[in-house]
């Protein structure tokens, strides 16, 4: 399990990518140890970005700390304010009305849609073809729109509230996600013809940043980059919540455990997320669209976890409470920190342009994994 | 025009450029500070020198060239004549190819041109 | 008729009527000299007007369109900003190596100029080993790369130069290859010559399959040779940030990128005459009703519109494919296009000599 | 294996092994642990190794500040089996020492950095314990800890 | 042979891979004007509308007679998660001579603001509501401090304070 150690000699040549390079997607720094154009090592350097939010939550109530939540994964703020609010609901035991459960999934899939085109773009240009990245917001941009109209931003919602939702869906909502669809299902063929069938790219993945499923496992990786070396880790196939218990849909593992196998299960996935999104939009029951709760939110004394399946992977928030208005720790259990912990055994003896794909591939958000 | 207009060529370039330069040079004022003169490494300061001698992977790519070169200056000359003298310039040449693949097949049989 | 022949044999004529023949040559080249600098500028205009408007349209995009009607003067603007730039030295550069380099790599792209013919006898030098001659003189390109990417004393450039050497020096074969197959058809190395051969058509439509398969590949390896992308593994933004000019800012920035246009365009001039038949209008054998009519349009159109047709194909190339990785780019080269272009080139031999052409 | 089986074998394995109930009771709720830091590093091994436990997936790292002491907490997770194990340790506050499990899960390698900045947790035997977030100039402030000031980074509203 | 063959495949395959896309771009380039999906911002300004749910900034609904809602309960200063609301409160006189607590300044911190929505679900009157502007950018940091209530404004007649709690 243990890797040889690196020995560092005079031929080495010792680059720092970041904190200002095009392709790390924010303020990431690493260290390469490179021998020619061969990485030897990568060594990453965090916290340009760190706020700390977990400390910062320690002085907010369990209504405010939900919104420190949509900076961190800023791709997939829906996810991680869901997160947070089960957890509170978990501790308060509120039951969620339905209305309000079948609008959080369709908010979670809209964004997971929304984060992976934005990925797909962002790959597609960190292996050099820039007119993909376009493509990608085009789509994007529809998502963004309804979610300005029912949540009234677009990227930092904090729509989810402890008991539901913030506001109920806006009357034009389900005609724009049909709109919406009917596009993105002529589009996605694009996305196949310009980038997944080209042998540039194909060339530029298939084999490159190859990990094993026991490695996946034990670096604790998850989500679309862990479902490529065939892990099965969806959190909402596993430890259903909400109505993901009752929707057809399957769990995408690829085997190949390189750069291409992860790019495949991202784009089944945005076809997962589809077809989730077109069974749920019809058939949004009718009631309130939040519980009853209190003014004041206390948490009873104790420890309290849930996880979802964010874009990324597997997000878990951990809330020790003493019994207060505010946590006393929170935990933000991230999926970008264990993928990032990954990329120095899948980059080693790769060449630079491939650690570019890689990290691609992993689609890291740094504030996810700064925190 | 003969070769000299190489030199009218020359001399254009450079007056050009030259000229480019120096009025940007006459515009602009230079400020200097220590972090200006930093080679640029994604705002970190550079560890250890960047004059070294470093393992290319196409050092070998290089040599192969230089030979493939050599036989593409022969190449030209022959392929001026093709026309004129025919079969026996086919001949010649499946021969000279014929070498020349041998070589490369060797050199790809080597692993010349797998990267290490 | 009008052309630009005419003109120039008039202006010659006068010049050296009126002054002595020393004199004489020395306004020539004073002439020649201004209208290369004029082409370099608006070259330099044009085509990085015209990438930045296909690359917009290929993205549904607008582009440039504030400056200016339709955003013409956008590139006049950005030069303005380049020559207010402040033009800096890294601190531990070598310095007559980093100041050279931008020279040098525009004297090649001037000199190049040299043989190409732009319009019916409008030509700098009609040399007898012209297509030699582009092909020689543009390698030397390489050096100031090699040159600049050495000096920045940057990590990221002397990987790009590296790069851009290696690429370079490769892909010089299959472009040469693919030159030699049309220089097989037409036995002259003189580009006036080649260019009198597609009188009754251009090689493309006369040469059958060698010289399809030679225009592709030499499309192809031009690419590499001048940097672009899919091949632009020198600048590759997203590894080496700007690679071999990451240093390089203002003025000196702006040469290098002048000089990466023109000799763009200097390929695909060379691409138009040895495949696209140069200035010559568009010919159809002995349909004489339709050459007429083709001779009407002025030659030097011709040649632009042909030239200009292929930078378009390049940019549209940089615009859609992802990036090359630098093992798989020389693979390209070594394993797929050398090998294919030496069959190609016995092929377009065996057709030169039974004449199987047109 | 359930809660409760879990519960016997590691009762049988670790008798000192103490049992927390709190937080989530429900019978999806997890097994909490509560383990001397000494008897960490073993236990470990076992969880890892042993076919009917085989908790191979290291899914949350944390260290707690109680104030009067200062606990690390693990949650694990088996891939085959699908239960869930959460192990707590407490630590002098003075002197945090625990014996690290890079070397197990390959992602502790991470966490526990992380730990270690945020808390000042000393992990032995770790293969790289240096500042991962925090920069260079930080080592012995510990942000996470309930009793940091820092009057420059810190806003009070 | 076999070799020849795939050789040949390989290279056909990938032509036609790179043809598709280029198919796909050169389509794009051809039918650019049609579906270009840039906005050219400042000239749409007056066609532009963003929905009514759209977070811009916080604003103090005043009616025609310079009159609001708030009671100034200071519910939306304790929602607020980064302080970015301040009240100061007087005391007003009722016709009836009773002393009444009312705003006296409503201190916006646009600066801290993160548009959260918290204060407007927070505050039990709805006085306060999210305003639709967005170019905020100033040249001068301490401008984005607002007071929302307008110089003589007061509180609407019927408005009864609510207990927050």
């Amino acid at each position: 399990m243990t890797e040889e150690v690196v020995i560092t000699d005079q031929d080495d040549l010792i680059i720092n990518v970041g904190p200002q390079h095009p392709s790390t997607h924010g303020v990431l720094h690493l260290v390469i140890t490179l021998n020619g154009e061969t990485v030897k090592k990568v060594e990453p350097h965090l916290g340009y970005i760190h706020r700390s939010i977990e400390k910062m939550c320690e002085s907010l109530t369990y209504r405010q700390f939900i919104y420190t939540t949509s900076r961190m994964d800023y791709l997939s703020s829906h996810i991680n304010n869901h997160c947070c609010a089960m957890c509170v609901e978990k501790g308060l035991q509120v039951e969620v009305p339905p209305r309000a459960q079948v609008i959080r999934v369709l908010m979670d899939e809209l964004t997971r849609l929304a984060s992976h085109q934005l990925w797909w773009g962002a790959l597609a240009m960190d292996v050099g073809a820039l007119t993909p990245f376009f493509l990608a917001f085009r789509e994007r941009e529809m998502i963004n729109d309804i979610m300005e109209e029912t949540c009234g931003t677009r990227l930092t919602m904090n729509y989810m509230v402890p008991g539901g939702v913030m506001a109920d869906i806006h009357p034009n909502f389900q005609r724009r996600v049909h709109e919406f669809l009917a596009h993105f299902k002529r589009k996605i063929d694009e996305y196949d013809e310009l980038i997944t069938d080209n042998i540039i790219f194909q060339n530029r993945t298939k084999g490159i940043g190859f990990i094993s499923k026991e490695d996946a496992i034990s670096y604790g990786m998850s989500g679309p980059s862990a479902r490529g070396s065939g892990v099965q880790c969806d959190i909402r196939k596993l430890y259903p919540y909400e109505v993901y218990d009752k929707l057809q849909f399957k769990e995408i593992i690829e085997s190949g455990g390189d750069c291409f196998a992860r790019y495949m299960v991202r784009m089944k996935e945005m076809k997962q997320s589809m077809s989730i999104v077109e069974q749920l939009i019809d058939n949004i029951p009718e009631g309130d669209f939040q519980a009853k709760t209190k003014n004041v939110l206390k948490l009873p004394k104790g420890e309290f976890y849930s996880r979802v399946e964010t874009a990324r992977g597997e997000l878990g928030v951990y809330i020790i409470s003493e019994g207060g208005t505010t946590p006393y720790r929170i935990k933000f259990r991230s999926p970008g920190y264990s993928n990032l912990s990954a990329l120095d055994h899948m980059t080693r003896g790769q060449k630079i342009g491939d650690m570019v794909a890689i990290m691609g591939t992993l689609d890291l958000v740094i504030p996810d994994i700064d925190r | 025009m003969g070769a000299g207009s190489l030199i009218a060529l020359t001399i254009a370039a450079i007056t050009f450029s030259g000229l480019a330069i120096l009025a940007a040079k006459l515009i602009t004022r230079a400020t200097t500070n220590k972090q200006k003169g930093e080679p640029y490494e994604c705002g970190v300061p550079t560890r250890g020198p960047s004059w070294v001698q470093y393992n290319v992977g196409y050092y070998l790519f290089a040599l192969l060239f230089l030979i493939f070169d050599v036989e593409l200056i022969f190449l030209f000359p022959w392929a001026v004549v093709v026309k004129k003298i025919g079969w026996v310039a086919m001949i010649e040449i499946l021969i000279f190819f014929f070498i020349l693949f041998t070589g490369f097949l060797y050199a790809h049989k080597k692993g010349a041109l797998k990267w290490k | 008729m009008w052309s630009l022949q005419n003109i120039a044999d008039k202006v010659h004529d006068w010049l050296y009527l009126t002054f002595n023949p020393t004199l004489a040559m020395l306004f020539e080249f004073v002439i020649i000299g201004a209208l290369a600098i004029g082409l370099f500028a608006m070259l330099g205009l044009i085509l990085i007007y015209m990438e930045r408007k296909v690359s917009a349209w290929m993205q549904l995009r607008l582009g440039p369109n504030r400056v200016g009607p339709k955003g013409i003067f956008q590139t006049m603007a950005d030069t303005l900003k380049l020559i207010v730039k402040e033009g800096m030295t890294p601190d531990g550069a070598d310095k007559l190596l980093f100041h050279i380099a931008p020279f040098l790599v525009m004297i090649v792209a001037m000199v190049v100029l040299a043989p190409l013919m732009f319009a019916k006898g409008f030509q700098i030098w009609d040399i007898n080993i012209g297509v030699f001659f582009i092909t020689a003189v543009s390698s030397i390109s390489v050096i100031g790369v090699l040159m600049a990417g050495w000096a920045s004393n940057n990590k990221y450039s002397l990987l790009g130069a590296m790069r851009s050497g290696a690429q370079i020096v490769s892909y010089e074969l299959s472009a040469g290859l693919s030159i030699l197959a049309v220089i097989v058809l037409t036995g002259s190395l003189k580009l006036s010559d080649i260019i009198a051969s597609q009188e009754n058509g251009w090689w493309i439509f006369k040469g059958h399959l060698p010289v399809w398969i030679a225009f592709v590949i030499f499309i192809i390896a031009v690419t590499a040779e001048t940097n672009r992308a899919p091949f632009d593994l020198a600048e590759a933004e997203s590894e080496l940030t700007a690679g071999f000019h990451t240093e390089y800012s203002g003025m000196k920035f702006a040469l290098f990128f002048l000089a990466e246009y023109v000799n763009i365009f200097v390929v695909c001039a060379l691409g138009a005459t040895l495949f696209l038949g140069g200035w010559m209008p568009l010919h159809f054998g002995t349909n004489t009703q339709f050459n007429k009519v083709m001779d009407y349009i002025p030659s030097v159109v011709w040649f632009f519109g042909k030239t200009f047709f292929l930078i378009f194909v390049i940019m549209w190339f940089r615009w859609t494919f992802p990036r090359l990785r630098i093992d798989q780019l020389l693979h390209l080269e070594w394993k797929y296009l050398l090998p294919i272009s030496m069959i190609n080139l016995l092929l377009a031999t065996l057709i030169a000599i039974m004449n199987w052409h047109f | 294996m359930t809660r409760e089986e879990l519960k016997i074998k590691i009762t049988e394995l670790f008798p000192t092994a103490g049992f927390e109930e709190g937080g989530d009771t429900s019978a999806a709720g997890w097994l909490n642990v509560q383990i001397e830091a000494t008897a960490w590093l073993p236990l470990a091994e076992q969880l890892k190794q042993k076919p009917e436990f085989h908790f191979d997936y290291l899914f949350c790292v944390t260290g707690v500040d109680w104030k009067t002491h200062l606990s690390m907490v693990y949650h694990l997770t088996s891939t085959i089996h699908r239960h869930t194990i959460v192990i707590k340790s407490k630590l002098d506050r003075n002197n945090p020492e625990i014996e690290s499990v890079a070397h197990i899960w390959r992602t502790a390698e991470f966490n526990e950095r992380e730990a270690y900045e945020m808390f000042g947790i000393k992990f032995l035997h770790h293969p790289d314990l240096r500042l991962l977030i925090l920069p260079e100039g930080w080592e012995g402030k510990n942000p996470m800890r309930k009793d940091f000031e820092d009057p420059v980074n810190m806003i009070r509203l | 042979m076999s070799f020849v063959k795939n050789y040949i495949g390989e290279v056909w395959g990938a032509v036609k891979s790179l043809a598709t896309g280029m198919k796909l771009t050169g389509q794009y380039a051809l039918r650019h004007k049609k579906e270009k999906i840039t906005q050219q911002y400042p000239d749409n300004k007056d066609t532009l509308k963003l929905p009514e749910r759209f977070r811009g900034e916080v604003v103090l609904i005043h009616d025609e007679n310079n009159e609001h809602a708030c009671t100034g309960c200071t519910a939306c200063e304790l929602a607020c998660p980064n302080g970015s609301i301040k009240i100061i409160t007087k005391f007003d006189l009722t016709p009836e001579g009773k002393k009444k607590k009312a705003v006296d300044t409503f201190v916006y911190h646009l600066d801290l603001c993160t548009m959260c929505n918290l204060c407007i679900e927070a505050c039990p009157t709805d006085a306060i509501k999210m305003a639709q502007t967005f170019e905020h950018s100033v040249t001068d940091r301490n401008k984005l401090i607002k007071v929302l209530n307008k110089p003589g404004s007061k509180i609407r007649e019927g408005v009864e304070e609510k207990k927050s709690q």
